[in-house]
């Protein structure tokens, strides 16, 4: 056993410089506090490759495949005989592999935004967010159990939030905010009731013991329990609606594109890399579960993803904010994730589709990331998100211009850059699973090669616009992490991921299968010709086409009135038709009851004051028919 | 029988020497000096109170008309002590010019009626027992009309002769009844005797409806706010505090030692009347604005709980209730003590007067909310523990709903107590009551209310010692 | 003697009389005849304690003592009540038992 | 002297020393350092108490102290504590030292508004140190009664009526427990010895299952009224609307949990049959409570109404998780007791301080408060999200313990139930969030907001306190839920050793 104890040291520095900055930021200089921010990041993520090289590699010599090592682990809190609350740090492959994407992206993301957030208030403010995020990040994905994972769920929603709500004095950056938690937070009540479920039945929330293929969770008894499905499908069902809302799958989407009111740095960390992707790792971490106790839940992820990268690939071809449209890519992409693993089966070849989805979530974070900060530099030179504003930039801007096509290719799917691979080894586990999957993947990868060309092509080509500043080049403290991150986006594709990060640990041979990437490839090239026809030089193309589809350009155009149906549903029947007649029933019902009382005994007291006459004949009157009275009782009418 | 065994009763006689005293002391006092017999009397009482509690003998007299024993020598001594603060409390209003030659008039009524209610306290028989009780009302009337220019005043003597005259008629046929079933009206031969024919259940109505009247349990309550307005301050808060003390004193001790082969059912007429009284009591006491009134009404509801402590008919039950009504002075002289004082020296009475009281007088605001706190039962006042056990008595009895009642009235009396503290302390008001130093005598009152309130409370040993001479009911 | 009238007649006359009494307090208004309207009652007690001890009990005087000290407090009552009813005129100047209610409520 | 002894008596010697002061500063020093000196006692406590378990010391109530009080009757001043008890009154010293300095600026009638506040604390304080129901009683209903005048003269808003109405209403609560005590009492003992008051003697007889049938309604309902109890919670709201900033923190933070302690260690603890046969009636009132006060908070208006709903709502949770009756949801109950304790007395002392410089508290009339005040808004984020159950707070702690705890049964009406009452983390989320977006963030509403200062230095500590209270919590629950599960074991063991069936169902 290879001590990792210092892991723990990865999410902690964040932490603390949390701490630090949150405390005294305000009392330094902004850019101190982001040179601190930045510098600690940076020592995580270097421990961070240092953990991955001695696991994947240096300790790892002469041994077949990777096992799951507790690096340490200490109780937090005893729930009952046999659950306890452990925090800890769990190293396998897929926690490696996301310590290396996380750390890789914020810092990144931390030495962009030194220039980004040049002259913001709240400077620091927003290096101590950016910490907290990292560390709820990293405690996330090296959770050893369950609820710890919980734990750290909860906690990047509320960094996404803080940060989603960076710019409080922008109402519509509030408002998302708060879209943001409440959506993720109904998805987490799934969630922790999977948890629920899944704890009791199995008697522990670890990791180790709940993926054991021997363990408690996928030996259990299976039978129907609900709706002809299996406890452990309902709770693995109810843990992946946790998993869908933060990673905003249909129809939990809804909070992601108006996240992008955050900083731009910040939907590149968060909302592009790293935090979204947490459902596919939740997934992925829970995937022998998934996998071998109950395929029913892994065919529901399947379809999930499938109809959700669907869904917002189309959404995407008609937005027109730059964010948004990489919002909706993102998810698209994380369902393709989804997706992969929805596919795929448990062990060896059979787990292609749990390879290809984290190798997806890898080569996407990269290019990804590198999609939004390019778009960061295009909004800082121009001060807007609209890419009808836009056009002509490459005279402008040659370094974000170069990092942005080279992102557009890769995410297209054009080998040999990362995002092909990845997608590739997705549509083979596809292919074998179900067809129709497969083919919506198909249509997927048309769509997607044509929405970001239509975007690139928007942006740089077309038009030319005039602006009031020129626009210029962004600082190299933001170009550094663009080509730093091109660079990636590259060469990431050709990590030997079936060699490292497999479903059961042991590595596996797969080869490119020309028969589905030549297809895929030319499908995407459809694509950018179809986005060069229409969007790069200016023509009336695009206008036509959206007459010719009509109502359904117009449906995507509204994102499929989802918003609309959630606010339906939040103003008028959660504030309408429950909260306001609660509101209501409270204050005139129980509480006019309890007036009621109080208003009875006073009336009482007004009726029989005329008992007290005054008159001393009265008064007689009514003690001498006292005693008759109690004569009458108790002599005649009492049985005794 | 021996010259000493007079001294058995011992507290009578010293009363009824203080009484002739009194009238001797004041037909020797000039005109201009009739004030002076105030000191005088109060320092002969005080001297009578302290002598009370010196060691004394016990046993019977006359043939069984008259006995003393422990419990009943500690009931007089609560009576006294009751008297004394009334009239500390009362110098201020006695000094006052319109009571320049009726002074001592008022000592001599008052101590009479006292002597009437030691006679009824020891009385072994109901000869004794109805003389005791027609000496302890007839001047009280005599007393309520003691203003005799104020028609309300008159009003009120009117009222209370009449209705007392009718009750003690009734109360004297039942007795009369009683007398004709048992051949006796010895206390012990009687209740070797009772049984449940229906004239005797009918002469046990009539007497209970007499005491009843003495206590003001509903529907026999009525003269009660109308007498208590009437009257001058400190006689009203003789009635409610001796008078209605004394009363219940007597209906506990003959409730258990004559009437206890027919506990069973004055049970459950207690149980009833007792429902009606604090109900009734309570929702009279809610609409009041003048403060005598309010604190009659309030007294009445304190009445019907008084019955929850005899009807559980164990030694408990009468521990608590001479506990209680211990308390109860303490509690009710605090109020009446603020009341008359300010009424002496303001002549206010409403309680919308009292407004804003707290900012001018705190030390009687305060008083009056460790009073009216202790009459609602709320700790840590004495108050609050004797409401507890005189509920632990009838819970005892098993009387669960009961006391439930009770409880729910009490909390509707807290309605109103908490009416007072909030003029006194929240309402607003243009003028309020200026600020008054009262004499010392006046203080001296007040004080021994407050440190009674919190002093019996909390000291165990009240309770011990009443309960070492209590006894339950017969059987 | 004892068995020339039977007890009957003694009792039914006293219970008349203190119905009577009673139905007088009730209804008479002038505060005089109310107070009458008492020592009917009181006299009537009085009967039925003279008549139990003759009949009943011959063997004690507890009734007619009783009897004796009825007849002297119902003496000392009306005195007190009659003082009273003075007053009441002096401040009233009337002595109609409706005119007294000045307190009610 | 009993160090329990001085939890009664330190504040007692408080009150007399501010009687004796002549101006505010005076009174407040005295004030807060009673209340100091109170706080560093709990400490001591605490550590005291820890180290004597640690030694081995496994009574079920240490520091035991046993006096004859009124010998006939078989009452004693009998005082003790144990885990649970130990951290209510932790929690107790924390709020009211937090309370002390939320009321720095008092000024009307100063010296009476800490003597009141004091007198309440004490009362608080003896209740939880009381193994003696009378005792308990008696300081219950001494806690009760200064809110009266605590609301009606230092409160605002329709004050009278408020305090008129929490105190009737209260009192009408304390009417019901009256008559459980009493029965209990009177069941106390075998038929033919000596009745007590005292929890543990009584605990060791079996009440006849008649009488429990009887007088657990009585006992629950009377306290669960404190608890806010649905439908008897409608004081609540009023009460704090119109209550003074330090009396809405002890009393949401501190009085409030006499109802759900005096629930389990009285109702449940002395009636354990009744209490498995009737629970199913107060599991769905309680499970209503917390959803109905979640809902009910989502479309206030005024800040103050908004944290008393929610309190229905935290304190329902209460309530809902010691009917679970098993040691993990009532170990929850606990946490939960002392996380709402904090987090509320903490909310209640923001919106105090809001309140005293924008002189609204209808959310709005305000906006963008983060901006002039960065740290009360940034307190106030935080109390939100505690509120709201984030880890790493101490809400979050509670609930998840006790969603767990409740989830440990296997019928589907107790999981129904968890599931209904584990949604209302959402409701929070949204009003919540409501308020924080409303009140501190967007755009300032009222140019006269954009002179106002922030807090305090007073304010500060009384705020810090109870944050750090909250976080220090949050962050490692483990010593506060083995110290209170450890003082559980018997209390469970004693309920459900006698189980019959559950419920209905």
């Amino acid at each position: 056993m290879v001590d990792y104890t210092y892991t723990l040291l990865i999410p902690l520095i964040p932490f603390l410089l949390f701490i630090f900055i949150g405390l005294t930021g305000h009392k330094m200089k902004p850019i101190v506090s982001g040179l601190i921010g930045t510098s600690g990041l940076a020592i995580a993520a270097i421990l961070s490759y240092i953990t991955a090289i001695r696991y994947f590699w240096t300790d790892h010599i002469g041994v077949i495949g990777y096992k799951s090592i507790k690096a340490f682990e200490i109780t937090w809190l005893h729930l009952t005989d046999k659950l306890t609350i452990n925090i800890g740090a769990l190293i396998d492959p897929i926690s490696v592999m996301m310590l290396i994407v996380i750390t890789t992206v914020s810092l990144m993301v931390h030495i962009y935004s030194i220039g980004y957030m040049k002259g913001e208030r709240g400077y620091h403010r927003f290096f101590a967010f950016l910490s907290l995020f990292s560390f709820s990040m990293l405690g996330l994905v090296l959770a050893t159990n369950i609820f710890q994972m919980y734990i750290f769920w909860e906690l990047v929603g509320v960094s996404s939030f803080l940060l989603i709500g960076f710019y409080y004095e922008k109402p519509s950056a509030v408002a998302a905010s708060k879209k943001a938690f409440i959506v993720t937070r109904f998805a987490d009540l799934g969630f922790l009731i999977g948890i629920l479920i899944l704890s009791f039945n199995t008697g522990t929330f670890d990791f180790q013991l709940l993926t054991s293929p021997t363990g408690p969770a996928i030996t259990m008894p299976g039978g129907a329990a609900f709706m002809g499905m299996s406890v452990l499908t309902w709770s693995l069902i109810f843990i992946f609606m946790g998993g869908a809302g933060k990673s905003a799958m249909f129809p939990l989407h809804v909070w992601l594109p108006d996240a992008m009111e955050g900083p731009t740095p910040v939907s590149a960390l968060i909302h592009a890399a790293t935090m979204v992707v947490a459902g596919v790792y939740l997934v992925a971490r829970l995937f022998p579960v998934y996998a071998l106790g109950a395929p029913d839940a892994l065919t529901v992820v399947a379809w999930v993803g499938g109809i959700s990268s669907l869904f917002a690939a189309i959404i995407a071809c008609t937005q027109t904010d730059i964010k948004r449209v990489l919002a909706y890519s993102t998810m698209s992409q994380i369902g393709y994730m989804m997706l992969a693993l929805g596919v795929s089966g448990y062990g060896g070849h059979d787990g292609l589709g749990f390879m290809a989805g984290n190798f997806h979530l890898f080569t996407h974070a990269m290019f990804k990331a590198l999609l939004f900060l390019g778009a960061g530099a295009i909004i800082h030179a121009v001060h807007s998100n609209d890419m009808k504003d836009m056009g002509g930039l490459r005279k402008y801007l040659p370094i974000t211009h170069a990092t942005f096509l080279i992102a557009c290719i890769t995410i297209a799917g054009i080998p040999p850059l990362s995002g092909f691979w990845s997608k590739d080894e997705i549509m083979v586990a596809a292919w074998h699973h179900n067809k129709i999957l497969f083919s919506i993947e198909y249509l997927v990868a048309g769509l997607t090669a044509f929405y970001m060309f239509r975007l690139y092509f928007s942006i740089f080509w077309g038009k030319a616009t005039h602006y009031h500043h020129t626009p210029h080049e962004a600082p190299y403290v933001m170009t550094i992490p663009l080509m730093i991150l091109a660079f990636g986006a590259v060469f990431a594709g050709f990590l030997p991921f079936h060699a490292l990060v497999t479903s059961d640990g042991m590595p596996f041979e797969s080869h490119l299968d020309w028969s589905i990437a030549i297809p895929s490839v030319l499908i995407a090239l459809l694509g950018i010709g179809g986005a060069t026809a229409m969007y790069m030089k200016a023509n009336g193309l695009p206008d036509k086409l959206a007459g010719v589809f009509g109502n359904g350009y117009k449906w995507a155009y509204h994102k499929f009135y989802m918003d609309e149906v959630y606010l339906f549903v939040t103003k008028k029947i959660i504030f309408r038709f429950i909260s306001q007649p609660v509101a209501w029933f409270d204050r005139h019902i129980v509480d006019g009851f309890m007036n009621l009382v109080a208003r009875t005994v006073d009336n009482t007291s007004n009726l029989i004051k005329g008992f007290q006459s005054g008159r001393l004949q009265q008064y007689g009157y009514v003690f001498v028919s006292g005693a008759i009275a109690l004569v009458l009782i108790f002599v005649y009418l009492w049985n005794f | 029988m021996s010259i000493y065994d007079f001294l058995t009763m011992r507290h009578e006689l010293i009363l009824t020497a203080l009484v002739l005293l009194v009238l001797i002391i004041d037909l020797n006092l000039k005109q201009s000096q009739k004030h002076r017999i105030i000191p005088i009397a109060i320092g002969l009482f005080f001297i009578h109170t302290v002598v009370g509690f010196l060691p004394a003998q016990t046993g019977v007299l006359f043939g069984g008309m008259y006995h003393t024993d422990g419990l009943t020598i500690l009931m007089k001594n609560i009576l006294n002590v009751g008297v004394l603060i009334i009239l500390f409390q009362s110098t201020t209003w006695l000094n006052k010019e319109e009571n320049g030659e009726k002074i001592s008039e008022f000592f001599i009524l008052l101590l009479s009626t006292l002597v009437g209610m030691n006679f009824m306290i020891s009385s072994g028989d109901f000869l004794m027992l109805y003389l005791g009780l027609e000496l302890a009302t007839i001047p009280m009337a005599a007393l309520a009309a003691y203003t005799h220019h104020q028609t309300r005043s008159a009003e009120a003597g009117i009222k209370l002769i009449l209705s007392s005259a009718l009750s003690s008629g009734i109360l004297l046929f039942g007795l009369s009844l009683i007398y004709g079933s048992t051949g006796s009206i010895y206390f012990d031969t009687v209740g070797a005797l009772y049984s449940n024919t229906p004239m005797q259940v009918l002469a046990f109505i009539f007497f209970f409806t007499g005491m009843a009247f003495k206590i003001s349990l509903v529907p026999f309550h009525l003269w009660t706010a109308d007498v208590y307005e009437g009257s001058p301050v400190n006689v009203t808060s003789y009635f409610s505090v001796i008078s209605k003390g004394a009363s219940a004193f007597i209906l506990i001790m003959v409730m258990y030692t004559v009437f206890h082969s027919i506990a069973y059912l004055w049970k459950d007429i207690v149980y009833l009347i007792a429902v009606m009284t604090m109900t009734i009591g309570n929702l009279f006491a809610l609409r009041q604005k003048n403060m005598k009134r309010f604190l009659a009404f309030s007294s009445i509801a304190q009445a019907g709980f008084i019955m929850l402590g005899i009807i559980g008919g164990n030694k408990i039950g009468m521990t608590a209730t001479v506990y209680f009504v211990l308390v109860y002075i303490f509690s009710n002289l605090g109020a009446f003590g603020v009341i008359s004082a300010i009424s002496a020296k303001t002549g206010k009475e409403s309680m919308d007067d009292y407004d804003g009281l707290y900012a001018t007088n705190p030390k009687l605001s305060l008083l009056m909310t460790l009073s009216v706190f202790s009459l609602a039962g709320i700790p840590p006042v004495a108050g609050f523990f004797g409401k507890f056990f005189l509920f632990t008595s009838a819970a005892s009895g098993g009387y669960y709903w009961l006391v439930f009642i009770a409880v729910l009235n009490a909390t509707i009396s807290l309605y109103y107590y908490l009416l007072v503290v909030k003029a006194m302390f929240i309402n607003k008001n243009d003028e309020p009551i200026a600020f008054f130093n009262s004499d010392t005598m006046t203080k001296i009152g007040l004080f021994a209310c407050a440190l009674g309130i919190f002093v019996i409370g909390f000291w165990s040993q009240v309770y011990e010692f009443i309960d070492a001479v209590t006894f339950a009911i017969v059987n | 003697m004892t068995g020339s009238i039977p007890i009957q007649y003694f009792l039914i006359i006293s219970t008349l009389m203190f119905f009577i009494g009673i139905y007088g307090f009730l209804t008479r208004k002038n505060l005089i005849t109310m107070l009458m309207s008492i020592e009917l009652i009181l006299n009537s007690v009085n009967i039925n304690f003279v008549t139990f001890n003759k009949y009943l009990y011959p063997q004690n005087l507890q009734g007619h003592f009783f009897t004796l000290i009825i007849i002297a407090i119902a003496a000392a009552e009306a005195a007190v009540a009659i003082a009273i009813i003075i007053n009441i005129y002096r401040n009233f100047r009337s002595i109609d038992v409706d005119n007294v209610d000045q307190m009610k409520f | 002297m009993n160090i329990l002894s001085l939890f009664i008596l330190i504040p007692l010697l408080t009150i007399i020393a501010i009687m004796f002061t002549s101006n505010m500063k005076q009174t407040r020093i005295v004030s807060a350092v009673g209340m100091g000196i109170q706080l560093i006692l709990a400490g001591i406590l605490v550590y005291l108490y820890l180290s004597e378990r640690n030694a081995g010391n496994m009574d079920a109530m240490l520091f035991y102290y046993d006096a004859v009080w009124f010998p006939t009757l078989n009452i004693h001043y009998t005082i003790g504590v144990d885990g649970i008890s130990v951290a209510m009154i932790a929690l107790t010293s924390i709020v009211v030292f937090a309370g002390i300095f939320a009321s720095w600026m008092v000024d009307f009638l100063y010296r009476e508004f800490f003597i009141s506040l004091i007198l309440l604390a004490s009362g608080v304080f003896g209740f939880f140190i009381s193994l003696d129901i009378f005792t308990m009683f008696l300081f219950y209903e001494l806690a009760v009664i200064p809110m009266y005048l605590l609301i009606g003269l230092w409160g605002s808003g329709p004050k009278e009526y408020s305090a008129m109405k929490l105190t009737l209403m209260l009192m009408a609560g304390s009417a019901l427990l009256f008559v459980a005590i009493l029965g209990i009492y009177f069941y106390s003992a075998p038929a033919g010895s000596q009745l007590t008051f005292n929890l543990l003697e009584i605990a060791k007889n079996h009440i006849p299952i008649e009488m429990q049938r009887f007088l657990f309604p009585f006992a629950f309902i009377g306290f669960g009224v404190l608890g806010a109890l649905f439908p008897f919670h409608t004081w609540s709201p009023d009460g704090h609307a119109s209550a003074p900033t330090a009396v809405s923190m002890l009393h949401a933070g501190v009085l409030m949990k006499l109802g759900g302690y005096g629930v389990f260690r009285v109702a449940i603890y002395l009636m354990p049959e009744a209490a498995h046969e009737q629970a199913w009636i107060f599991l769905i009132l309680t499970g209503i409570s917390v959803v109905y006060g979640a809902f009910g908070a989502v479309v206030q208006k005024d800040l103050k109404y908004i944290n008393a709903y929610s309190s229905v709502s935290h304190c329902g949770l209460v309530l809902f998780a010691i009917l679970m009756m098993n040691q993990t949801a009532m170990n929850g109950a606990v946490i939960q007791m002392i996380s709402h304790g904090l987090m509320t007395a903490l909310f209640f002392a923001l919106i105090g301080m809001i309140y005293g410089r924008t002189h609204t508290r209808l959310i709005n009339e305000m906006g963008g408060l983060m901006k002039v005040m960065p740290f009360l808004g940034v307190v106030y984020v935080i109390a939100g999200l505690a509120s709201l159950g984030l880890p790493g707070l101490s809400g979050f702690v509670a609930e998840m313990t006790i969603f767990v705890g409740s989830f440990q049964h296997t019928d589907t009406f107790h999981r129904v139930l968890t599931i209904v009452a584990a949604s209302s983390i959402v409701i929070t989320a949204v009003y919540i969030l409501r308020v924080v977006g409303t009140l501190l963030f967007g755009p300032i509403k009222n140019d006269h907001f954009l002179h106002l200062k922030d807090a305090m230095w007073f304010e500060r500590l009384s705020t810090l306190t109870l944050l750090i209270a909250i976080a220090a919590i949050g962050m490692a629950p483990l010593w506060l839920s083995n110290m209170i599960n450890f003082s559980l074991g018997p209390i469970v063991e004693k309920i459900n050793g006698v189980a019959t069936v559950a419920g209905l169902f």
